[in-house]
């Protein structure tokens, strides 16, 4: 029964990790990303790491999704106004 | 089942490999690899693991009612998460300081650029 | 060129698979019951009162390896601060307020000292329930950040003094250090846990430096969480390059 | 090994699934509905854990999640607007699903365990939840219309 469940929770964050390599636009994989920051937490719960778990939703959730749109909205911007003047 | 979070470790690390090779986009292969992180995690808790053990924090049970799982890979999983995101961090600063000074963040170009 | 780099990926690729797969055989099985590490570290926790084990292992057992991880993210932050400073050819614009709908700016608002207290909550609890000072630090550190979210980004700098949370930074580290030498002079070693009496098991004050260093790290991983995400809005958000002369300069450097 | 596991791994398997399949799939606007959707399908699922382990102090994730989840979705709602702004992304009735299946096992552990401080922590948990869950649907449906620069 509780191998039931980490087999289920393994293989969707086996899928998961597969999504995020195979998203190739940075803000898409960012969605994915954080999705696989929850999934990890579940994972870990499911293998008796509650304080793993925690560093994971903390940094994973929110932390990790805000740094890569920030990268990404930054170097957009510079396309843009690059644009302009030429 | 007795070594299948092993291999998943194994493929997700290999598939995080797989990406951070053929990005074209270094913000992308930043979160490559994270996915290459998260691999270790895996692979360490997996190694923790006791069959029908639970969490070896005391705050809401008695020691030794039951067994646990082991804590020191835990203690190392957990540093690892928030140190790696600041090293994800640094990355991402690096990614903007080459978009800055080269104009594009994508690796082939850039090889072009230097050449 | 890239059909080169191909084939060595598949090669390096697949080579690497074969020696994962084959020591992934030979660990020990998944959930088995043999954990010499484990048991000890459970012991030794326990001997000194600590209810949550993981936290003994970072901050008493093993408090010289985390004082190496705060080492890695104090200079992961340092280079990003360095990296990502304003440079000469930058300017600064003022972004414009933004129009948020109501309810998620009430949302934001309301939610803000809630997740800011289950932050401190987080660390506080660290040695007892699951938690600590880098889940609650991350935690403190995300919630200021729903001001940004939530309102605009003067809203956030107004109550974000940069400056502050820079010393802090430091603070908690020379905190951690001079925890660690306390022991030392008081005749034990390095981040020993001798100085304080251990307490009564499962209690806020149990567990000797344990709460101390935890607390430290707290503070360190929560500044240290607001400084870099500051550089990256302001990156994001304010500075600008002159454009102009942009172009031509950018290859010879 | 009980049936708050077996109901964690069928809440855990199906929505899981379900909110990948959403999440790598289709136009930006149904991807970032799959990613606020995420939270509403892990938060149930941690604290049928934390029953079925037997183990009260697990519901600390369950709070984690619930606060930082419709967190992590406003940045994707105010950072992507400028993708978003064509079509204005809504699901209410997958919204209304997911909150009413939040409030389900809320109510299930608080009558399965004794009145006291943990049916408060369980009631605060479940409110952020649902509340943040509208929250982030209403965000993802043009509350950042006015953002600019910003």
């Amino acid at each position: 029964m509780s191998d039931a469940l980490t087999v289920v929770v393994l293989v969707l964050v086996a899928a998961a990790a597969t999504a995020a390599v195979a998203q190739r636009d940075p803000a898409r994989q960012a969605l994915v990303l954080s999705f696989l920051g929850v999934l990890l937490a579940a994972l870990f719960t499911v293998l008796q790491a509650p304080d793993v778990g925690l560093s994971q939703l903390a940094v994973g959730s929110a932390l990790t999704p805000l740094l890569i749109m920030l990268s990404v909205r930054k170097v957009r911007r510079r396309g843009r106004s690059k644009e302009g003047p030429e | 089942m007795h070594v299948l979070p092993y291999l998943i470790a194994a493929y997700i690390f290999l598939t995080g490999c797989y990406g951070l090779a053929t990005s074209r986009n270094l913000i992308h292969a930043v979160g490559c690899l994270a996915v290459c992180q998260s691999a270790t995690y895996v692979l360490l808790l997996a190694v923790g693991y006791r069959d029908g053990g639970t969490a070896p924090v005391f705050s809401d049970m008695r020691p030794g009612s039951r067994p646990v799982v082991d804590p020191v890979v835990q203690a190392l999983t957990l540093t690892d998460i928030v140190v790696g995101a600041t090293v994800t961090a640094l990355l991402l600063a690096l990614v903007l300081q080459i978009a800055k000074r080269h104009g594009t963040i994508d690796p082939d170009e850039l090889r072009e650029l230097r050449g | 060129m890239n059909r080169l780099r191909l084939v060595l990926l598949t090669v390096g690729g697949a080579g690497l698979a074969a020696l994962l797969v084959a020591a992934c055989l030979r660990l020990p099985d998944f959930g088995g019951r043999r954990h010499p590490y484990g048991d000890r570290a459970v012991h030794a926790s326990l001997s000194r009162h600590t209810a949550n084990t993981i936290a003994s292992v970072n901050f008493d057992q093993r408090a010289y390896d985390t004082l190496g991880e705060m080492s890695i993210l104090f200079a992961a932050v340092l280079g990003c601060v360095v990296l990502l400073r304003q440079a000469g050819d930058e300017r600064r614009a003022r972004p414009e307020p933004a129009e948020v709908a109501r309810p998620v700016r009430r949302y934001a608002l309301l939610v803000l000292p809630v997740a800011l207290l289950t932050g401190l909550y987080v660390i506080a609890h660290g040695q007892l329930s699951p938690g600590g000072g880098f889940q609650g630090g991350v935690v403190a550190a995300t919630a200021l950040h729903l001001l940004y979210l939530g309102a605009d980004y003067r809203a956030l700098e107004r109550v974000r003094p940069l400056g502050v949370y820079e010393t802090t930074d430091s603070l908690a580290v020379a905190a951690y250090l001079v925890l660690g030498t306390a022991g030392v002079l008081a005749g034990t070693a390095f981040l020993a846990n001798t100085l304080l009496p251990y307490g009564t098991f499962n209690t806020l004050s149990s567990g000797g430096t344990v709460p101390l260093l935890n607390a430290a790290i707290g503070m360190e991983v929560a500044s240290a969480a607001v400084v870099l995400l500051a550089h990256f809005l302001d990156q994001a958000v304010e500075i600008e390059e002159t454009t102009g002369e942009r172009t031509e300069g950018a290859h010879e450097r | 090994m009980n049936g708050w596991i077996l109901a964690a791994t069928v809440e855990l398997g199906g929505a899981g699934a379900a909110a990948l399949w959403g999440v790598t799939t289709g136009p930006p606007a149904r991807r970032v509905i799959a990613q606020n959707l995420t939270t509403s399908a892990v938060c149930p699922a941690l604290l049928l854990l934390a029953q079925g382990y037997g183990r009260p102090s697990y519901v600390d994730l369950a709070l984690l999640l619930a606060l930082l989840g419709p967190v992590g979705t406003l940045v994707f709602a105010r950072l992507l607007s400028d993708d978003l702004a064509g079509d204005s992304p809504s699901a209410w009735a997958l919204t209304w699903a997911a909150a009413a299946l939040g409030a389900a096992v809320v109510v299930a552990l608080c009558v399965a365990g004794d009145p006291g401080r943990a049916t408060v922590k369980l009631l605060v948990i479940g409110a952020l939840l649902i509340g943040g869950n509208l929250i982030a649907s209403r965000a993802l449906a043009g509350g950042f219309r006015g953002v600019a620069g910003g």
